[in-house]
């Protein structure tokens, strides 16, 4: 090859570049047997949990995966393949896509929802930008009980254009302080945003919110998608963006990444709108076939005029969604969802008569907020060394509340591990 | 067929366990409780496998053949590395600290690992991919112009012409001016150029090297030294840094700031499009400015610093992209420091070899040995032929391999943009040239039967136009 | 193209760990050490990845659709059971006997459940398929015609014309001289016919029940009282039972010896013609001669028995196909006792739904209710249209489905054997009803499009004839 | 559908069949999340073993299997396929078992094989019932240093149509007897079968076997396929069948099933060979494809005069063998070759420095035969339980031997573990 090329030496082909190095400071290759060997070795330091034994939440949730959600997945076609540049021999991937916004217009209750994004968090931070963009303003009233990691990256992602968060406070009931609303919105408002249910687990009541807001103002709720099958979707109560987080849907926990972002909005709103779409249409010979659509809202095109800047994206953890919501379907969402709520209000009570009192009285889903005592921090590790992760103690972050745990069930646990955790909580 | 029309009332794929928890009665207000269930599929177990088998039919892969996609690296995938990356999926990101013991190991060693590569001092890995992390290299810059006081004075982001469409697009997001500067005519930055827009306004310059046309930009350290002396940062954007392991590392050349993608460079499979990781290597001024945590070593062991308060914050949940980052440490594992470097040097070759071949047939941007990529310029072949190059990528189709990026760079006319990765045997490559040669032939000889390509696939070509002028988001009943 | 001409030399796609073990020297004489390496494949890991990938991709599969073979119950094979297999792969089949007590628990739980669906008191699951499974049943039908001493005088196994090929075949193997007797009029077998054959000369009969044209034998409980009165032993193919369940067992039928084929009632997949698993039910009477070891619940536990002096032997070595047998366990607890009476219910149904449909443009050779299964008799349509059996089959692969069974039974001139199983839906049997429609109307319209077919295979029809007449057994160079 | 079909229920569907139960006396059916943990926790009560921990062979071994072996054996395009009843749209089965065919053929240096078997022993057995095919006689000289299992099989199947198995014992050197071998030679001698190397790891001198066997008679050889990379094939020798079990070629060890049996043999014995062919043609546009051939030989055709009954062999099993065979090329399987035959040499030598005796003097591949203290077979159990699988005590199954053991080295074990194992086999 290198005769073919004209060239002496490997050396030749890279007179360009300065030698600053030769090789690099780091050990020799090893054959995968011994690979393999060190990696597991790296795993082994972890602890795994029972998932019935999970009681933690907060954003990522242990559900049960159909064995099939895997071995679908697996599939090299769909892991080794990339964006769908080649629309002709990329049908699977568009079609999947297309099929997954479906889903998320069908379980949000809107009408367009592009096909992923990092996670929730990006999601959340890019509905701020999409609402400046619709609106020309920079004010964004957010909930204080939207998820604080959510919050930590939208004031990185919407400081350096100027946006500027306002939060909303809760009561009582664990919901978004509506006399707080009222007060601070005003003409500069571009948007207000909630969370469905919110950090604490309680269901915000969209309808009273959007009663509040004015039309032009953005209403951004941030959606927990398995919710939505018991949960009324946003779209009917007149949202303009809900995004969210969808590693719920299918999605093994993976120390939090990858999961998936997901965002869907109004028709109105999709040239505003971050991410890629793919459409519909037909091929020359009047065959259905889908393919990569308003693409002059992108970076490769529209360069920094772009509407994001986002470009691979989480298409194979949408892949996952997809396959998790076919098995399930609307049925199987909704056995899910209810038995996540039952399960927590059976441990909510159980709690209560054990004397842990809930701190809000509203309503919630699968999570909720408990007084602890103040050693609650170390009885938590104690609980982890004995196969229980615990609900997390949130006082570092919402240092107002006092010692106090969010608890989360979900379908996975059984009223035996639930009355465990009672018990264990006690001592 | 979609999966919605092979749903069917009543029909169920799933069963769950047998429940025994008293049913407490659902206490949410009656107009926040769903009425319409959402329209998801109703289908058996074995609908859905044959769904998904026949889509995933449909899609060209890696696994199936040659994918010479410029600028995206579309290396072979180690099935190694989604072992590895199934021993961690059960863990919860809130987990106790001391329950994650070997996850925090395993990103502190990536880390440095990552930074010996880059020549950098300290890095995030919480960049979910490379544009990602481009946005928040800029970040970085932004909070670090803006301790020192100069972020007034300096609004502006410098971009060759010739860069990826997303370095544009995440400097206006990080609130930057962009100012576009042409290539000189060798395909390098044109340094009376750069000098001309070159002043103490400008926070940062950002660069490909190799660039977008496979060359490497042999004024680099000139450029980093006109950078550094009006004060700018120089950002490395880690698309192209297959080429150059193991000979030079980005900050050495000057770079301030270096992207990596994880998911080109590092093998980590594509998914149809993420997810990637796209980690930021900075030097030590501006290691303050991280995003949080950062993973740092603490006498033997790793630990999650948190407590950056300059950092910009975080620009993700969590670690990133956690299981990306297993497989391409488990890569690392494998190739180890000389593996790399061969990596580096057989991507090249290939590239050149490539190059050479193809000349015979096509005009070569820039026809001067190139790193592990280059540019196909069809602009006089389109005229003389008719066959664009968005034909002859169609007709690849039809060969039963993937076309390279094309229309890319910008500043080619009917570019075609070819980077074969060091994955690729000579048996291939050859296999390509012949594709290619044979497509010219048939451009000259039969032009129609090009531009009706492809012929071969699910689906012949379809209508891009009517697709985003009546667009159809949807599946409708 | 073959692995073979991907081969380059030198080229490889492994590596070994690093070896510290001191050389000892290599002291084989030296005739008997390789003088040519074998002419394997030499490739690297892409390579091996890309040819057996696309391999997969020019295979029809259940995952991909409709499979209707007649008697191979080609249902779909749920993927737990793959998973559940995984547990059990490192085990040693010498382990000490206490490190596979779950082994063994898993073996012993599923003899009792398929002792309990096939109505027998005793059973083996060392055999590896079907056939195999009929070589073992008839050498303990052997084995206990010379215990009690008339191995001499019954030298006989009767075998219905519409036996599996399979029947014979084992039966000769065993020593028996095969009877084959025709079918009556009915489709079953003619009980005059059986009568003038059976005396005390006959060790076995051999019944399929349903038989091969999907009819249940009505007269079973009159044939086993003729077949005990003679002292002859009756046998059970259990290629058919999917049809059965929940309804009747073989044993209560006064089957003697029954066989199962776990990779067909069972799910266990095809794995494109094995492995299968053909455990042996026997009568108590019968245990003595089963192979050894026969598993056993002893108490609460279950041993291994090695200790029968009558026994046949072994059939093969250790346990049979073990990890087929977590499969086909994974499969009967997910199904349960009335799960797999609905099995049969729906299979039943499936066919009848499809025989009927199709009765409407095909001769079916017994149009009446039929079992699991049913036959089209196109002798007639041959005629009229010049399109054969085999014509239609290779049609039906154009319309993305495969084709039934074809010609057989042999008693059914072109026949095509339809089983759709359980695990169908209507949609997926109205999808084949409407195409084999369209082809009979293209047989009228236009034969020789039929008799063309297949046109979007990976290849075109293929020439058998020459294929066996010069036969190439490898790839040479 | 009923009504299509015309009846009124499904109990109508079943009127011909006797009502001989209303269900089965077995549990309902379960979820699959329940499903799993059952066996689950089936799977905990086996005791699996570090490979590099493993001295134990006999027949099924543990080597190192490329992960890529697994990933494209998972294909559901092959593991939910037929018989390719359909050659158009089987050509991937039919390809790769041309292809696994052709690997066998090479690796024996024989001109056919056969797509596959049940297992070693089976393929023994049926290799006798063709010698008795060519040579219509049946006496069978075979040597009892052939795995004992295989030896039992053979009876079983042989017996039947009156073949009887004469065995041929061994000498001191661990192979078998030449002088017997001459003697019990006759004219109604059918064939004569060694294996190679034997059961307790002997390298027989095929050369040397050949040259005392008439060619009317049938040479069989029972070949050890990892083995044949680092001997000469048996096919140089003038061996007329070589059969064997393929386990050692990328299977993993299964409980000792699915492994594989693989058949080989002359062009001219072809019809009289059992099992499926898979053989090259070309199809009506003259592109190269691949069917099944030479069918008349099997038991669909030609039903009771078929040459065997197989019908479902380890088609599956095939594939994992050539994959793997693929992976590891002639340079990889002679460096596992070879580092098995040097592990086993320096055990030997290890283990004779700490008294245990070797039994054999000839040369061995990866096993031989050691002597071993009374209490052996206690001790054999003691080591399980510390994570060891030592060699197999084989005294009650070759009972002249006395208290003796069979160790096996291949690839896998490292020298830590067999300076280990000679630490504990000393206590």
């Amino acid at each position: 090859m290198l005769q073919e090329i004209g060239v002496g030496s490997i050396d030749d082909l890279f007179i360009d570049v300065p030698k600053t190095i030769d090789g690099y400071n780091i050990p020799d290759g090893k054959d995968e047997f011994t690979v393999r060997k060190l990696v597991e070795e790296l795993a082994r330091k972890n602890k795994t949990f029972e998932p019935e034994f999970v009681f933690l939440g907060a954003g990522i949730y242990y559900h049960y995966i159909p064995t099939v959600v895997k071995h679908l997945a697996a599939n090299p076609n769909f892991v080794t393949a990339y964006t769908p540049y080649q629309a002709e021999v990329s049908q699977g991937t568009l079609q999947m896509l297309f099929e997954y916004q479906t889903m998320m217009c069908e379980l949000t209750g809107m009408e367009v929802a592009n096909s992923s994004m990092y996670d929730g968090a990006s999601s959340f931070a890019e509905s701020l930008l999409m609402a400046t963009r619709i609106t020309g303003k920079y004010k964004m009233l957010v909930a204080r009980t939207i998820n604080p990691e959510y919050r930590t990256v939208a004031r990185t992602y919407t400081k350096p254009i100027g946006i500027k968060i306002e939060e909303l406070g809760y009561t009582e009931l664990g919901t978004v302080n509506l006399d707080e609303l009222k007060a601070k919105l005003d003409d500069e408002t571009a948007a207000v945003a909630v969370a469905y249910p919110n950090f604490f687990g309680f269901i915000e009541d969209l309808k009273a919110i959007r009663s509040l807001i004015p039309q032009n103002v953005v209403f951004i709720v941030v959606a927990e998608p398995v919710s939505l099958a018991l949960l009324e979707a946003p779209g009917k109560f007149g949202a303009d963006i809900v995004i969210g987080e969808g590693q719920s849907l299918g999605v093994t926990p993976n120390l939090g990444g990858p999961g998936i972002g997901f965002f869907t909005t109004l028709e109105k709103h999709v040239r505003k709108m971050p991410g890629r779409l793919i459409g519909q249409t037909k091929d020359l010979e009047g065959k259905i076939g889908y393919v990569m659509i308003l693409q002059t809202r992108e970076q490769h095109i529209r360069r920094e005029k772009a509407t994001s800047n986002i470009c691979s994206n989480q298409a194979y953890i949408a892949l996952i969604n997809a396959i998790y919501l076919s098995v399930m379907g609307p049925q199987g969402l909704r056995e899910v969802a209810y038995r996540s709520y039952n399960n927590a209000h059976y441990l909510a009570k159980k709690l209560e008569e054990a004397g842990f009192a809930k701190i809000f009285s509203g309503e919630f889903f699968n999570e909720f907020v408990v007084r602890v005592p103040d050693d609650y921090r170390n009885r938590w590790h104690e609980m982890a060394k004995n196969g229980i992760l615990g609900p997390i103690p949130i006082d570092r972050v919402y240092k107002e509340l006092g010692p106090s745990a969010l608890v989360c069930a979900t379908e996975v646990n059984t009223k035996e591990s639930m009355d465990k955790l009672v018990e264990v909580m006690k001592k | 067929m979609t999966i919605f029309e092979r749903s069917k009332p009543g029909r169920k794929g799933y069963e769950l366990p047998a429940y025994d928890v008293p049913d407490s009665g659902c206490n949410v207000p009656e107009h926040l409780l769903r009425k319409d269930p959402p329209m998801l599929p109703e289908v058996s177990e074995v609908d859905v496998v044959r769904h998904y088998t026949n889509l995933a039919l449909k899609n060209y892969s890696v696994d199936r053949g040659f994918y010479p996609l410029g600028s995206c690296t579309m290396k072979y995938n180690p099935k190694i590395n989604e072992d590895m990356a199934m021993l961690f999926t059960q863990l919860h990101p809130f987990q106790p600290r001391e329950t994650i013991e070997g996850a925090v190991q395993l990103m502190g060693h990536l880390k440095e690992l990552l930074c010996e590569i880059t020549g950098t001092d300290d890095m995030t890995l919480q960049p979910a991919a490379g544009a990602h992390g481009e946005l928040t290299g800029l970040l970085i810059a932004r909070a670090y112009f803006e301790d020192i006081g100069e972020l007034e004075k300096r609004k502006k982001v410098i971009v060759p012409d010739s860069a990826h469409g997303t370095n544009p697009a995440s400097a206006a997001m990080a609130g930057f001016e962009v100012i576009e500067i042409k290539s000189g005519p060798d395909g390098c930055v044109d340094l009376e150029e750069l000098k001309k827009h070159l002043d103490d306004t400008v926070a940062v310059i950002m660069l490909t090297n190799p660039n977008t046309l496979g060359l490497f930009e042999k004024d680099i350290l000139t450029i980093a030294k006109m950078a550094h002396d009006v004060g700018a940062l120089l950002y490395y954007d880690g698309a192209n840094l297959n080429a150059i392991m193991g000979r030079t590392r980005p900050g050495d050349m000057g770079f301030d700031i270096v992207h990596l993608n994880l998911h080109k460079t590092f093998s980590t499979p594509h998914g149809m499009g993420g997810p990637g990781s796209g980690p930021i290597g900075v030097k030590a001024r501006l290691a303050p400015y991280l995003p949080v945590p950062v993973v740092r070593k603490s006498g033997e062991k790793y630990e999650l610093d948190y407590n950056l308060p300059k950092s910009i914050g975080m620009v993700r949940t969590f670690y990133g992209n956690f299981l990306v980052l297993v497989k391409a440490y488990t890569y690392i594992l494998t190739m180890g420091g000389k593996g790399l470097k061969h990596v580096s040097d057989m991507a090249v070759l290939n590239a050149n070899y490539l190059r050479v071949k193809l000349s015979k047939t096509f005009k070569i941007a820039y026809d001067r040995i190139c790193m592990h990529e280059f540019v196909i310029d069809n602009e006089e072949f389109a005229k003389k032929t008719g066959v664009k190059t968005l034909d002859i990528a169609k007709r690849l189709l039809d060969y039963g391999l993937h076309a390279p990026t094309i229309y890319f760079p910008l500043i080619v006319h009917e570019a075609m943009m070819i980077e074969p990765t060091e994955t690729e045997s000579k048996q291939t490559l050859d296999t390509f040239v012949e594709a290619m040669e044979r497509i010219a032939k048939e451009a000259q000889e039969n032009p129609q039967l090009v531009k009706g390509a492809p012929y071969t696939t699910p689906v012949r070509r379809l209508d891009d136009v009517s697709a985003t002028k009546y667009p159809v988001f949807r599946f409708k009943r």
